[in-house]
């Protein structure tokens, strides 16, 4: 058992274990930090892969960033644990049986014919280059377009998480910078020709 | 010669004062729409006169020319053209005179008509259409012509479409001629078929080829072609000419105002199935079926529609009841190949039953649009002109001689005796004892309107105006003479009913007058027979004192001159003594009862039941919307999958991917 | 040596974990919005195994992607969380059925 | 003067001139108005002026156009046309003519999207005569359903939408198995050429699936009997003009294309099943005369008899195989052009009837016949036309509807005088049916004291009525130029109809 087969065993035990709890805890915020313990291990298994690059944005994207999104949400909101629970005993064989059936199935297909593929040497693998090099030549030349559309994506995505979640409450006091710019001198001031007031029988001292 | 143009402007003439009137009517008014029509009338009378001259007494050849081509497809072709021989130049005079005379009269008898333009318009149409179908050359024209007398036919009865009854007679009219039509446009499909075309001298060319040509109608009975032709032509024939039993529209048709009446219904439109016999008979005589069907058919209508007149109370409806019976005459003529004969009694039918019914509508007139002759009586010292004029139509109708009727009607009693074909027997005691029953409805009508003491009162306080009958029999003032342009036509027509017989029965029935536009075959030919017996008119009506005819008319008119003028309550006893018999012939027979039971609400019940049952109940019901529903029904079933639950949708999801990889593991490939 | 083998199981096994995950916790949409990420991550790492074995930069290039779409996914997901939570104060998947046909 | 494409013209300027009609807008319905007019007389100038370039004896497409349009599936933008399309195309221009006329005052609302509906459609109908490619045939055949489905939908009655979406699916679901024929044919002989087609060689089981395709598609569209009960629905809810124009033109287009089609390109198949359409033709003859008699509704009735009247149609067109059969060619295209004259001639005479309903309903608002009573006293100018335009449809000579009729009966007795006993049956029952109409809506006196108010017609309304009877009248009494301007062209056909493909 060389070292790498040792690491191996050992992230995905705990990749397993974390994708385990994130279904079974009962308690959002702590299966939000299972999910984080199975991405972080299964960057490393992605290292093992030589996939660094990739790895390390799992790291810094998704349990930097999305993570802590969901981590937000979840104490954001009022959650009551027992509503969400509800059904869990009920439906744990049927989801275990599913579950089993499809593992089953997967790894008959895929499983058993990936044991016989040899991993070629590393370095012809990727043309002599660092991960990284290896994947910005691909994604800057022939991946352009496609890159840009995630691009694109990405920011369409943040408007949407905006608009959808942005809104005026009725009676609180906000600013208006484009109002603000727009506006015209008579708006500013009211200039009102009052009668004036007689003194005498109608004024009260 | 006869020259195109002269016919062209015998036919536009009318057309031309029908369009003015028609459609100019408010503009020209009362007296431009009657002088228009008039003198498109007069010109087109004045010019057939003198083509019948040109024809008879100048040697001229027939014409027979074609105007334009109205279509010509591979080698069928139909054109408009004009055939004018002696016997087309003989209906054009007939036509146009009748129609000059009944032009005139209706001056006076419309005169406070709102639709007196239209009248004008419409009359002026109906003498257009008649004149293209005898002077047709072809079949096309003439059924142009046919279906546009029913159409001008239709019009007229229901003139005063304000009356529900009047609408209903028109409609019925036409539809009825509807029926026969049907089996005429198929005689002129079956024509172009064995025939070849739908020229009359192309098709009379090739009628010798039709012996021995047979069609097997019903499956394993062959039947002769032409007398498959003729029975279908003259299915068209009975409808025209109101044969049995497509006769019932004629009496509704009284409906219509008088003049159309004498113009339409007596004079001219009826007979043009006669005329188109007498046209066809080339082919009639190829065919003794047909012409046994042509006489018993009219022989029967002579004698039981005649005895239907016995029995009516309204003026107009004994002359119409006596306008089938008379027709039926003909028809028996032209069945025993006596065309003449028929022809013959046409043109003098034409006349004495023309003035008859204007008789009958001066009197009308005079009794203010009352027309049941139980409300009359005595007429005779109020309106002497139309007392005299309708003695001689009556004489005339009942073939005393030597009034033009009985010179006509004679020949045709003789005719059908002599004839051979089957059914002459028969047919034979029809028109004999017709000739009773046409004396008795005459006189019985001239007795209750002219004679004995008025059965009316005069009041001038019961009515407002001329319609306004409080109660019938009571009139606002006295009855008088009608005006001169109601008398003059009946003493016009008075004439030739007095004296064509005398003048013309010689050369029409013996002098070979019609020519080439008869043929009868040598051993259908009766009248050459009856010819080696004529001694001249003169000897003739002597002789007929001493027959048969003769005294079953004299019998007649004794017998209800006895009966209505001496013994006025004998009527009724003989009504209640005959009973059930009497029952039958009062209600004609009870045809109209079996057709609107059987045709009428039936068509209505058999259509209600196929809109209602196979259209909206089987097609769109269980079809259509069936299919619709179905689909809705289905929909309605398959929406419950839609659950909205989020967990649905995936699990059908995993359970579609589980069974993907099944399928992939399962099936095993390269 | 670590085979190709070993990457698809584990990716199968977290992937069908996922799945059993939105079995059971078919009420909380926070724990299936996690599951799908859980899927994700299956998904990539086959992704990143294939690339690796047949030397072919393209897995990876995907992988990249599906990142992306990811994270934009989720954001917007979360998004909708919140405005539900917001407008019905629960989220129960079980209460969501405007779909129903 | 054959290089101008004029067919492009007769297609694209209606549907160029609804984009001007559409910007006119909803506050300028005048303007609208007088746009669709010019745009609906400019396409009749055109059409006039092509006829006056049309060769007479010709029996070859003419005025033809073609260009690559799919060239991956070898279709083409082709056109051209014969007599036969020729005439229908002239029916179309003319009616979208007088229909715009019509319209003028009885569509209040959305003026301009109606004047353009109607545009377009003219112009789709006159592409699918046009058209000698069949997916173009096929593309124009479907586009001209959008327009009318619009004008049902949108300005019909009450039941409006139901009577649209049946239009629309009837026509839908027959037109889906043309376009399987459609495909087989382009499979079999790589090109939509339609005259192509004609001469394809095809066994005799591919031409009975081909015949009953196209005969499904082009029964809905007539429609015969049984697949008709879309039509009365259909008229019933119409506004006025959509009446006219589907019953004037658009029935015209399932003949045209058995004509087209089943004829030529399935002969065998068509000869052998000839029996079963002329059992239907003469059911429908039959058949829907004994149901128009009992309708209350007028534009239901009118509906009827123009299926019967179209019964005549499929009754001419398939007794053809008849007389084939029995070596009688003249018969053959006595048959033929009579079911093409009736075509032309039912086109006028429903159209005016329509017309003239639509008339009484812009002023009563019901088409009740019960509702109405005593016109020609009240409206004698309108009952001129309505009797005359009763007469036309009960096949009175003199007028346009005898002759197409009375040449089917002609054909159909040369083929069998039971047939043509059937088919002469029309002539009582239509008879019946139209003049007992007449007689409860003209004469009699009025239902109402509303009907006693009406107004008689206005010189627009005679304007066009009196359009409608001119036609009708000279066809009537003079159908040789009609005759002629189709003889190259059904002459041929009924060669063509003689080889057999087997």
């Amino acid at each position: 058992m060389s070292i790498e087969l040792l690491a191996f065993y050992f992230f995905a035990f705990f990749a397993v274990l974390g994708a385990l709890l994130v279904i079974s805890l009962r308690n959002p915020v702590h299966a939000v930090l299972s999910l984080v313990l199975t991405f972080f291990s299964m960057a490393s298994i992605w290292m093992l892969l030589r996939a660094e690059f990739l790895a390390l944005v799992l790291i810094v994207v998704y349990v930097g960033a999305v993570m802590v999104l969901f981590l937000f949400v979840v104490m954001m909101l009022d959650i009551k644990v027992a509503a969400a629970r509800e059904g869990f005993i009920r439906y744990l064989p049927v989801g275990i049986g599913v579950a089993a059936v499809m593992l089953a199935e997967m790894v008959a297909l895929l499983g058993v014919r990936a044991m016989h593929v040899a991993p070629p040497p590393s370095a012809a693998v990727m043309g002599g280059q660092a991960n990284v090099v290896w994947i910005g030549r691909a994604l800057y030349t022939e991946y352009l377009l496609p890159f840009e559309l995630a691009a694109m994506i990405l920011t369409v995505g943040i408007v949407a998480a905006v608009a959808l979640t942005l809104r005026r409450r009725p009676g609180v006091r906000h600013q208006d910078a484009a109002r603000q710019v727009a506006v015209s001198a008579h708006e500013r001031v009211r200039l009102v020709s009052m009668p004036a007031e007689r003194g005498g029988n109608g004024a009260q001292p | 010669m006869i020259s195109t143009a002269t016919l062209l402007a015998i036919v536009l003439a009318p057309l031309a004062g029908a369009i003015l009137a028609g459609l100019l009517g408010r503009k020209i008014g009362r007296t431009g729409a009657h002088s228009v029509t008039i003198l498109g009338v007069g010109i087109a009378c004045i010019l057939s006169i003198r083509v019948l001259y040109q024809l008879v007494w100048g040697g001229a050849p027939a014409y027979n020319q074609d105007i334009y081509t109205w279509f010509q497809i591979g080698g069928i072709g139909a054109n408009v053209g004009f055939l004018v021989d002696r016997l087309s130049a003989m209906m054009m005079v007939v036509v146009t005179f009748v129609s000059l005379m009944v032009h005139v009269y209706t001056v006076g008898y419309m005169a406070d008509d709102d639709g007196y333009q239209r009248f004008f318009s419409y009359i002026a149409l109906f003498t257009f259409f008649m004149l293209m179908l005898v002077m047709s050359n072809n079949f096309l024209q003439l059924f142009f012509g046919w279906e546009g007398v029913g159409l001008v036919s239709y019009l007229l009865i229901g003139f005063w479409f304000k009356k529900p009854s009047a609408s209903y007679a028109g409609m019925k009219a036409f539809i009825v001629n509807r029926v026969g039509d049907l089996g005429f446009v198929l005689g002129i499909a079956a024509a172009l078929h064995f025939l070849g075309s739908l020229d009359y001298s192309t098709a009379f060319a090739h009628a010798p080829s039709l012996t021995g040509q047979t069609v097997e109608v019903i499956g394993g009975h062959p039947w002769s072609a032409a007398t498959l032709i003729c029975i279908l032509l003259f299915i068209g024939a009975m409808g025209k000419s109101a044969q049995v039993p497509l006769h019932v529209w004629l009496p509704d048709s009284m409906e219509g105002p008088t003049p159309i009446s004498a113009l339409i219904h007596a004079a001219t439109m009826v007979t043009a199935g006669v005329f188109m016999v007498a046209r066809m008979s080339p082919l009639f005589e190829l065919s003794g079926t047909a012409l046994s069907v042509v006489m018993v058919t009219g022989a029967t209508g002579a004698f039981f529609l005649g005895l239907i007149g016995i029995t009516q109370f309204d003026i107009k409806r004994v002359i119409a009841y006596s306008t089938l019976s008379q027709l039926g005459y003909m028809m028996a003529a032209l069945g025993a190949s006596a065309y003449a004969a028929g022809i013959f009694h046409l043109m003098t039918h034409a006349f004495f039953k023309a003035l008859l019914f204007l008789g009958a509508g001066s009197v009308i007139m005079a009794m203010h649009h009352e027309q049941d002759m139980r409300h009359m009586g005595g007429l005779r010292r109020y309106m002497p002109i139309t007392y005299a004029t309708m003695w001689i139509g009556s004489l005339a109708l009942c073939g005393i001689p030597p009034f033009a009727g009985f010179y006509s009607k004679d020949a045709i009693i003789e005719a059908v005796g002599a004839s051979h074909v089957w059914g002459a027997g028969y047919a034979y005691w029809c028109v004999l004892l017709g000739v009773f029953v046409t004396a008795t409805y005459t006189f019985r009508m001239m007795h209750l309107t002219f004679h004995g003491a008025p059965r009316f009162r005069v009041d001038p306080h019961a009515g407002h105006g001329h319609d306004g009958h409080a109660e019938p029999g009571v009139l606002t003032h006295a009855p008088h003479e009608t005006p001169w342009v109601v008398t003059v036509p009946l003493v016009l027509l008075a004439i030739p009913s007095l004296a064509i017989g005398y003048f013309a029965a010689r050369p029409l029935l013996y002098g070979g007058f019609f020519g080439s536009a008869i043929s009868v075959l040598p051993a259908h030919d009766v009248l050459a027979g009856m010819a080696a017996e004529f001694h001249g008119p003169l000897a003739l009506a002597v002789h007929s004192v001493a027959t048969t005819p003769f005294w079953l008319a004299i019998a007649g008119i004794a017998l209800t001159s006895y009966i209505y003028l001496l013994k006025p309550t004998l009527a009724g006893t003989i009504s209640k003594a005959l009973g059930p018999l009497y029952r039958i012939v009062d209600h004609k027979f009870y045809f109209d009862e079996l057709y609107t039971a059987l045709f009428a609400r039936g068509s209505v019940a058999l259509g209600k039941a196929l809109w209602k049952g196979a259209d909206a109940g089987a097609i769109d019901g269980l079809v259509v919307n069936g299919s619709a529903s179905l689909v809705g029904r289905i929909a309605r079933r398959a929406r419950t999958l839609q659950s909205g639950y989020l967990y649905h949708y995936a699990f059908a999801m995993i359970v579609g991917l589980i069974l993907l990889l099944a399928g992939f593991v399962l099936v095993p490939h390269a | 040596m670590i085979s190709l083998a070993h990457f698809i199981v584990l990716g199968a096994v977290l992937f069908c974990i996922a799945v059993a995950g939105i079995f059971i916790n078919r009420k909380n949409v926070i724990v299936l919005l996690m599951a799908i990420e859980l899927m994700l991550l299956a998904v990539n790492t086959n992704f990143i195994a294939f690339s690796r074995f047949f030397g072919d930069v393209s897995g990876q290039v995907f992988v990249f992607f599906i990142l992306t779409v990811a994270a934009a996914e989720s954001a917007i997901g979360l998004a909708i969380l919140t405005l539900l939570f917001r407008n019905r104060r629960t989220i129960n998947v079980a209460e969501f059925d405007d779909l129903r046909g | 003067m054959t290089h101008w494409p004029f067919l492009s013209l007769l297609i694209w300027v209606p549907i160029a001139g609804a984009v001007p009609v559409l910007l006119a807008g909803d506050r300028r319905p005048q303007l609208a108005r007088w746009l669709a007019l010019l745009a609906a007389l400019l396409t009749l100038a055109v059409n006039l002026a092509m006829l006056s370039g049309f060769d007479y004896h010709s029996a070859t497409m003419q005025f033809v156009e073609s260009k690559p349009w799919i060239p991956m599936l070898h279709v083409h933008y082709a056109l051209g046309v014969d007599g036969i399309a020729m005439a229908l195309i002239l029916l179309t221009t003319i009616t979208t003519v007088l229909v715009i006329i019509g319209a003028w005052q009885a569509i209040n609302s959305r003026v301009h999207q109606y004047m353009a509906a109607m545009l377009v459609l003219s112009g789709f109908m006159t592409g699918v005569f046009a058209a000698t490619d069949a997916l173009l045939f096929y593309v124009f055949f479907e586009a001209q359903l959008i327009p009318m489905f619009l004008i049902i939908g949108v300005w019909g009655g009450p039941r409006r939408v139901y009577a649209a979406l049946k239009f629309f699916l009837y026509t839908f679901l027959g037109s889906i198995f043309m376009l399987l024929g459609l495909i087989y044919l382009y499979l079999k002989s790589g090109t939509f050429d339609m005259a192509a087609w004609q001469a394809l060689p095809l066994g005799m089981n591919a031409q009975t699936w081909l015949f009953f395709a196209f005969l499904l598609a082009f029964a809905v569209k007539i429609p015969m009997v049984p697949v008709h009960t879309w039509l009365p629905d259909a008229h019933v809810e119409a506004p006025t003009g959509g009446s006219v124009v589907l019953a004037a033109v658009m029935l015209k287009i399932g003949a045209y294309g058995l004509i087209r089609f089943a004829l030529p390109v399935t002969p065998d198949a068509a000869q052998h099943y000839a029996w079963l359409v002329v059992a239907l033709s003469l059911i429908a003859v039959i058949y829907i005369g004994y149901v128009a008699l009992v309708q209350e509704d007028m534009k239901k009735l009118v509906a009827y008899s123009s299926i019967a009247h179209m019964g005549f149609v499929t009754l001419g067109l398939f007794i053809v195989f008849m007389l084939i059969r029995a070596h009688d060619g003249d018969a053959a295209q006595l048959g033929l052009q009579g079911a093409m004259v009736q075509m032309i001639s039912h086109g006028f005479v429903s159209g005016a009837l329509f017309t003239s309903i639509g008339v009484m309903y812009d002023r009563l608002h019901t088409r009740l016949i019960k509702d109405y009573g005593g016109l020609a006293r009240v409206m004698p100018w309108f009952a001129v036309f309505m009797v005359f335009f009763a007469m036309a449809n009960t096949g009175l000579p003199g007028t346009s509807g005898f002759v197409g009729e009375f040449m089917v009966i002609l054909a159909s007795f040369a083929a069998s005088p039971w047939l043509a006993l059937l088919a002469a049956f029309t002539l009582v029952i239509g008879a019946g049916y139209t003049l007992w109409l007449v007689k409860r809506v003209v004469w009699g006196t009025p239902a109402s004291s509303k009907v006693e108010a009406m107004p008689d017609i206005n010189a627009r309304e005679a304007l066009v009525l009196a359009a409608f009877a001119a036609f009708t009248l000279l066809i009537g009494i003079w159908p040789e130029p009609l005759v002629k301007l189709l003889d190259p062209a059904v002459n041929q056909l009924v060669q063509t109809l003689g080889h057999s493909k087997l």
